[in-house]
């Protein structure tokens, strides 16, 4: 893999990032405690919800057919849910954690998702610069030239089955 | 973008020379782009089986009844199968039509890379040169050009970003816009739709990526025609994509290709319109794009490319389809085949009918008082022979858009038999002429 | 609750009652399968829009070529749009065509579950019971059966695994398996067909579980006949299930369902083929079954079911469609919507073809010495209008195979038209007869 690049512009960033991040932690606490408190989020496990463990996912039987598609991916022995699902920045992960928690939280206790559970658009492109991260060395030309510029391509509009399978 | 840091990839070019809006000779680019470059010179591989000895499939042997339906018109002389990019400007040198046949400039626009050409017959005016070299003799412009299509045509040569280059696309895609018809498969102008429309809609700043991928074909794999008197050339797009549309638009400014000369008919001439096919079909409403199948990515060493090697993708099935259908190489295949298969016997029943209704017009017009129904036969055979020639010169044989093939088919047979029908009487009829 | 959603993770399953091939009544069933019950009694919904203050859509009202294009026969007496499972018996109670026509034992078949009347019938032997109750009067034979389908007319009762119960699919399967034509769709009769066919294909042992998802529905869902003296009820599958073929058979074995009140014409009835139409579109040889779609599953806690409300997948997108496609719901129903209309499209012209080809012979009956020409038309119509039937019994409205639809609706135009010119004459030519 390709080691993450610092440049001078990646530091500008988190610079800025670090202006934002109270307003981020603050998001953050929103989301838990808006995900129906902090007792709905720990029963049903949101402390493993932070691990890196794909088991973490599992506790919630609403995961087990991503779980176990995920095993028979060909990326199981590469990637577990959270280098695919979260972003792999440190801010980002938690803004996301948090926000997504609330999601998590708020469809298991309320049964109210759609189903089939379908990503959603802004966890679609996270998924996608995941995707990106692990792969520069291979599409960094593409990238370069203006490719995936903008959401009407990703790479899992063609590697969709990576992660769990053909849909198909 | 809070995540946009990640966009910036790992740089594997060289930038070795310097690339402008003049530089047509892609050897250059290809020193800088040495993997396209190889694939894009593989476009001159000769792969469609020989017929006759010759490198070139003659379209009018294959299928006899072409001779009959384009008779009077330069295609009855001569027309062939597609080729590779690479022998556009020489097929056009050679073909008969452009050898025994009066053409216009605008011919190059789609056969040689010409934008240098167009900006400096306009003293730097894209516009203008283009429609100066459309008016020309094609013989005079000729002399203009001397390159089939390169890097610039599609590329931008700062950065080789995609871009359009086209005047007749850039303008044609405005009336588009405009049109009422829905283009759900066209996403930035519905959104452009959706807006003030207080500027003109602007491809190369507002089309997704993704569209880029298919623009950048829709310059030139399109239905056009010439406009009377300039022969500015353009594409019939002012009312919507769909060939119903197209049809109503020539209807509407009158417009004739050229007289049959068996049966007198004013007709319409198809010419690939392989966007307009596509737009209609599923793959399209599901994003997936020219490049997508005819220019696949492709591993070369420790990079993905794009294959330049632009051509049909049942020669590389497993790149263009594979990603995106599980089947094995030989299903996928038995998935094209039958498609084509169908939209060929289709086909076959639509020529046969509209061959028997120029047979038919021709024995009436050798009676007088029979002028009133022959015109309106006349105008069924313009209706009939402009669908069956938008599946013949359609070159997917169906697959861009099965169903819509089968569609447009099944309405040419009815109006070619409906012009037969009209010239006939029913034992019991009086004659009503 | 939460509380609740964690107890869902393992799954309850009581036997509360002993289930046996008698077990008619699915509320015995739902005592063990309260959930799949629950579905079942849920296809007494009626949804579709009310016509006229009734909650049956007459489909003679809706459409008034049909009443021309039935001329003659039963169904242009009653002709309604399907409604759920829970209605079929009393639907073909309640229709004219069995009030006021003389109907065999044989509708039955479909319309009931029926199989232990025909144990009984037979003396044990379900085969001979289905061939007597075959041949009995309707009224006689309805006497026998008392419940629509249930629960045991697909699955075993010991496992409650899918399995066919019905005799005139499991002998004209065996047919299919032994034609020639090619059935990818259908894995284990291509692999059957590979052996050394010692024994015929025995549907219940050798489909895999996906093609009896396809298979249960495949019992009733097709296009059928009476064999003419024994009233035998046979699916036309001996040389395989595209339209053309079955043609072939009928014709091949001179067969007629009625002959048309006005034009005299010997015609064929298509009924609901969906079997066969599915065959022939890309879903089947993707593998997607009948239950895929019809009866997709529902998660109920932590357990997934399929759903048996068994009914159009508009009316349930979500989990229809979208584990296998990522369009939003609108976006899905356009694209059904999109391929529904060019099927109505073609399909108004086809009809309008047929009746006006049924005008033609009636005129030119009224003549003498036109006989053998009426013959010929009357052969066209034949053909036309099998066609065009298909797909007006086929009740996807072309969506199980959009092309394939098309292309029969085509050749169906091709056809009727070809019959009128047959009855008419160009003004130069001499009367033949
Ligand atoms: C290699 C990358 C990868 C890994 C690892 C991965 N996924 Fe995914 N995941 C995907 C892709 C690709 C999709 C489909 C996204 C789309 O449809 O746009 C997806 C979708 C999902 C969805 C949404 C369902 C849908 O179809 O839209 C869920 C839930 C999910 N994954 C959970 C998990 C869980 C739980 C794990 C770990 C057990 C996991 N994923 C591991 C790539 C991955
Ligand atoms: C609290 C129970 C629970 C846990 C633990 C859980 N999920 Fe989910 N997940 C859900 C539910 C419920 C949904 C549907 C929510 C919706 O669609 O709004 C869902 C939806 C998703 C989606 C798709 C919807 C979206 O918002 O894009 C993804 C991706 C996903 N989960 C990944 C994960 C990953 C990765 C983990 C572990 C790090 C995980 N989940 C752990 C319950 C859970
Ligand atoms: C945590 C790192 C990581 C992430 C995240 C990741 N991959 Fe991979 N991927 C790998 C590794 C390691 C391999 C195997 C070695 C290789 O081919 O580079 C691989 C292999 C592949 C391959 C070739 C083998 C195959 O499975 O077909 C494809 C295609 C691919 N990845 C696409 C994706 C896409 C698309 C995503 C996002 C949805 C993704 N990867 C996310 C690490 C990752
Ligand atoms: C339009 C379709 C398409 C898109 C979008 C796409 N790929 Fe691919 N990808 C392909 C094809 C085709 C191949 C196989 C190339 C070959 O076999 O030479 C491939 C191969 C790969 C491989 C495996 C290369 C190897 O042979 O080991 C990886 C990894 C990969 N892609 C990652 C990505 C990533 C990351 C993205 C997004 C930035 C992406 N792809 C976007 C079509 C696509
Ligand atoms: C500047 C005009 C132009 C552009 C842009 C263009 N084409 Fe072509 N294309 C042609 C012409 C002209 C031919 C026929 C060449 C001949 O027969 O000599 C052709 C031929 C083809 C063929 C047949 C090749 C063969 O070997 O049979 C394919 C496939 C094709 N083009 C696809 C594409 C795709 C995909 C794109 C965009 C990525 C594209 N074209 C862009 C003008 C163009
Ligand atoms: C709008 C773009 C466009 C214009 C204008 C255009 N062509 Fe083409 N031409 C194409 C494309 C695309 C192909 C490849 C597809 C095909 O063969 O149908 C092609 C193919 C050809 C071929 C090879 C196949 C055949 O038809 O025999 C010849 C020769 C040709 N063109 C001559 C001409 C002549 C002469 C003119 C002017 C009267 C002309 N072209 C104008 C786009 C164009
Ligand atoms: C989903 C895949 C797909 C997409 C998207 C697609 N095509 Fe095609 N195209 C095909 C297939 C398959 C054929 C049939 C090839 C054959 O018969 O050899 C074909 C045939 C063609 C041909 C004739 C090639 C030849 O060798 O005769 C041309 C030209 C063409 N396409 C241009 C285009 C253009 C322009 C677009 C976009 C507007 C497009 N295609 C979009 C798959 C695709
Ligand atoms: C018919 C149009 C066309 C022509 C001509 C063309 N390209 Fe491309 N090129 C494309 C398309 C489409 C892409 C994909 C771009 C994207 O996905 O953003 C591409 C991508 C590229 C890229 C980006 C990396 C990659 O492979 O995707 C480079 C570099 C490139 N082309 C160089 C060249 C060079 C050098 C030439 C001439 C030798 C050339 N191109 C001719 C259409 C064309
Ligand atoms: C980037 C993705 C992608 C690529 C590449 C692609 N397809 Fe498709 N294809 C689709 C989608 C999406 C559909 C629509 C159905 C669906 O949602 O699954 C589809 C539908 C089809 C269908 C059924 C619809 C129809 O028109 O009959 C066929 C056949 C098919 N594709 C063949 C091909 C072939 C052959 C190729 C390669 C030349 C190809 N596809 C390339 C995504 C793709
Ligand atoms: C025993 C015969 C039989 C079997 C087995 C059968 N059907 Fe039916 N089906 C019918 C009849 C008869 C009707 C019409 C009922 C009416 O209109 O009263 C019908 C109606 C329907 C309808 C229309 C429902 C509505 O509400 O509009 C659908 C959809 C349907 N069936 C699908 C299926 C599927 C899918 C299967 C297999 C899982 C299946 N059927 C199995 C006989 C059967
Ligand atoms: C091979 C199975 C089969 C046989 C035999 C059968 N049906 Fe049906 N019938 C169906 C199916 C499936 C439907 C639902 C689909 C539809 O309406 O087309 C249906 C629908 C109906 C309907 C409701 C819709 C309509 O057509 O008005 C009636 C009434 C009906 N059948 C009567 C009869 C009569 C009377 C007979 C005997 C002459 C008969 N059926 C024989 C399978 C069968
Ligand atoms: C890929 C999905 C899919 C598959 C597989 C499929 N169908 Fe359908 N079916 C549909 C859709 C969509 C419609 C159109 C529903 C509408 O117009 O309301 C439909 C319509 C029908 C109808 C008419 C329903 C009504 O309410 O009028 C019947 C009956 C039916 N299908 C039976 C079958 C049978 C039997 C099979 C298998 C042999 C089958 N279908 C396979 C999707 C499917
Ligand atoms: C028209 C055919 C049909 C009828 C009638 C029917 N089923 Fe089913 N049933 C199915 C199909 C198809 C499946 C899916 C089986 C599979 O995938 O193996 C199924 C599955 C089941 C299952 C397995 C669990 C599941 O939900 O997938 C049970 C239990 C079941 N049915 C019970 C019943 C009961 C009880 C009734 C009567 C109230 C009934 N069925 C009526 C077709 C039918
Ligand atoms: C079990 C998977 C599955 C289900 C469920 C399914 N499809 Fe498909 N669909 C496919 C596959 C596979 C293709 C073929 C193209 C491909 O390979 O992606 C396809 C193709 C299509 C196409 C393009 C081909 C055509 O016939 O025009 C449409 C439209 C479509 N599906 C609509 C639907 C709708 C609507 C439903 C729900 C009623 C549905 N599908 C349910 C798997 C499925
Ligand atoms: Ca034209
Ligand atoms: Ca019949």
């Amino acid at each position: 893999m390709v080691p993450a690049e610092t440049t001078k512009q990646e530091g500008k960033r988190r610079l800025r990032w670090g202006m934002y991040l109270p307003t981020a932690l603050c998001f953050s606490l929103a989301g838990v405690v808006l995900g129906l408190g902090s007792y709905t989020f720990w029963y049903a496990e949101g402390g493993s919800y932070f691990s890196t463990d794909p088991r973490a996912c599992m506790n919630c039987h609403i995961m087990r057919e991503h779980f176990d598609t995920w095993q028979k991916a060909s990326h199981h022995a590469h990637a577990k849910c959270i280098d695919c699902h979260l972003p792999h920045d440190f801010v980002g992960k938690y803004l996301a954690k948090a926000e997504n928690g609330y999601f998590h939280s708020k469809g298991f206790t309320l049964q109210d998702f759609p189903e089939p559970i379908r990503i959603k658009p802004k966890n679609a492109r996270i998924l996608h610069l995941n995707c990106v991260s692990c792969h520069r060395e291979l599409v960094g030309d593409l990238l370069h030239h203006g490719a995936f510029k903008d959401e009407s391509d990703s790479c899992v509009r063609c590697h969709i089955s990576v992660g769990h399978g053909s849909p198909r | 973008n809070i995540y946009q840091r990640k966009e910036e990839g790992k740089q594997h070019f060289f930038k070795l020379v310097e690339l402008d809006e003049d530089t047509i000779d892609p050897a250059l680019w290809g020193k800088n782009f040495p993997r396209q470059y190889d694939g894009y010179k593989k476009t001159t591989e000769l792969y469609q089986p020989k017929v006759g000895g010759s490198e070139v499939i003659d379209r009018l042997e294959a299928d006899p009844n072409l001779k009959k339906l384009f008779a009077g018109y330069a295609f009855s002389i001569d027309f062939r199968k597609a080729r590779g990019h690479a022998y556009m400007l020489e097929d056009q040198e050679n073909t008969e039509r452009v050898k025994q046949k009066k053409q216009p400039g605008a011919c190059l626009h789609c056969h040689a890379s010409v934008m240098p050409t167009y900006r400096q017959q306009g003293d730097g005016d894209e516009m203008k040169g283009f429609l100066k070299v459309c008016g020309m003799d094609w013989q005079e412009a000729h002399t203009l050009v001397n390159h089939p299509i390169s890097c610039i045509d599609c590329h931008e040569p700062k950065t080789a970003g995609l871009r359009v280059s086209r005047p007749a696309f850039k303008k044609s895609i405005v009336q588009l816009a405009e049109a009422k018809e829905a283009v759900p498969f066209l996403p930035s102008i519905e959104k452009w739709r959706q807006g003030d429309r207080s500027k003109p809609y602007d491809v190369n700043a507002l089309a997704t990526r993704q569209e880029m991928r298919t623009f950048v074909c829709a310059q030139c794999h399109v239905e056009y025609y010439f406009a009377p008197k300039t022969k500015e050339l353009i594409y019939p797009w002012a009312k919507g994509l769909n060939v119903d549309r197209i049809e109503e638009y020539y209807d509407e400014i009158k417009f004739t290709d050229w007289t049959h000369s068996e049966s007198g008919a004013n007709l319409l001439k198809a010419q690939h319109p392989e966007f307009e096919m596509w737009s209609q079909g599923i793959h399209a409403r599901s994003g997936v794009s020219c490049a997508d199948c005819h220019m696949p990515y492709q591993r070369e060493g420790a990079v993905k490319i794009s294959d330049h090697h632009v051509r049909s993708p049942l020669r590389n099935l497993s790149r263009a389809c594979q990603t995106c259908h599980r089947s094995d190489e030989v299903e996928i295949q038995e998935r094209v085949r039958i498609i084509q298969d169908r939209t060929k016997s289709l086909l076959k029943k639509g020529e046969t009918a509209v061959v028997d209704l120029i047979a038919s017009i021709q024995r009436t017009k050798k009676r007088n008082g029979a002028e009133e129904r022959i015109k309106k036969a006349q105008e069924f055979q313009r209706k009939a022979q402009f669908r069956i020639d938008y599946i013949i010169s359609e070159n997917s044989l169906g697959f861009h858009a099965p169903q819509e093939s089968a569609r447009i088919l099944g309405d040419a047979i009815d109006y070619a038999r409906q012009g037969q029908m009209i010239l006939r009487k029913e034992d019991e009829e009086e004659a009503e002429d």
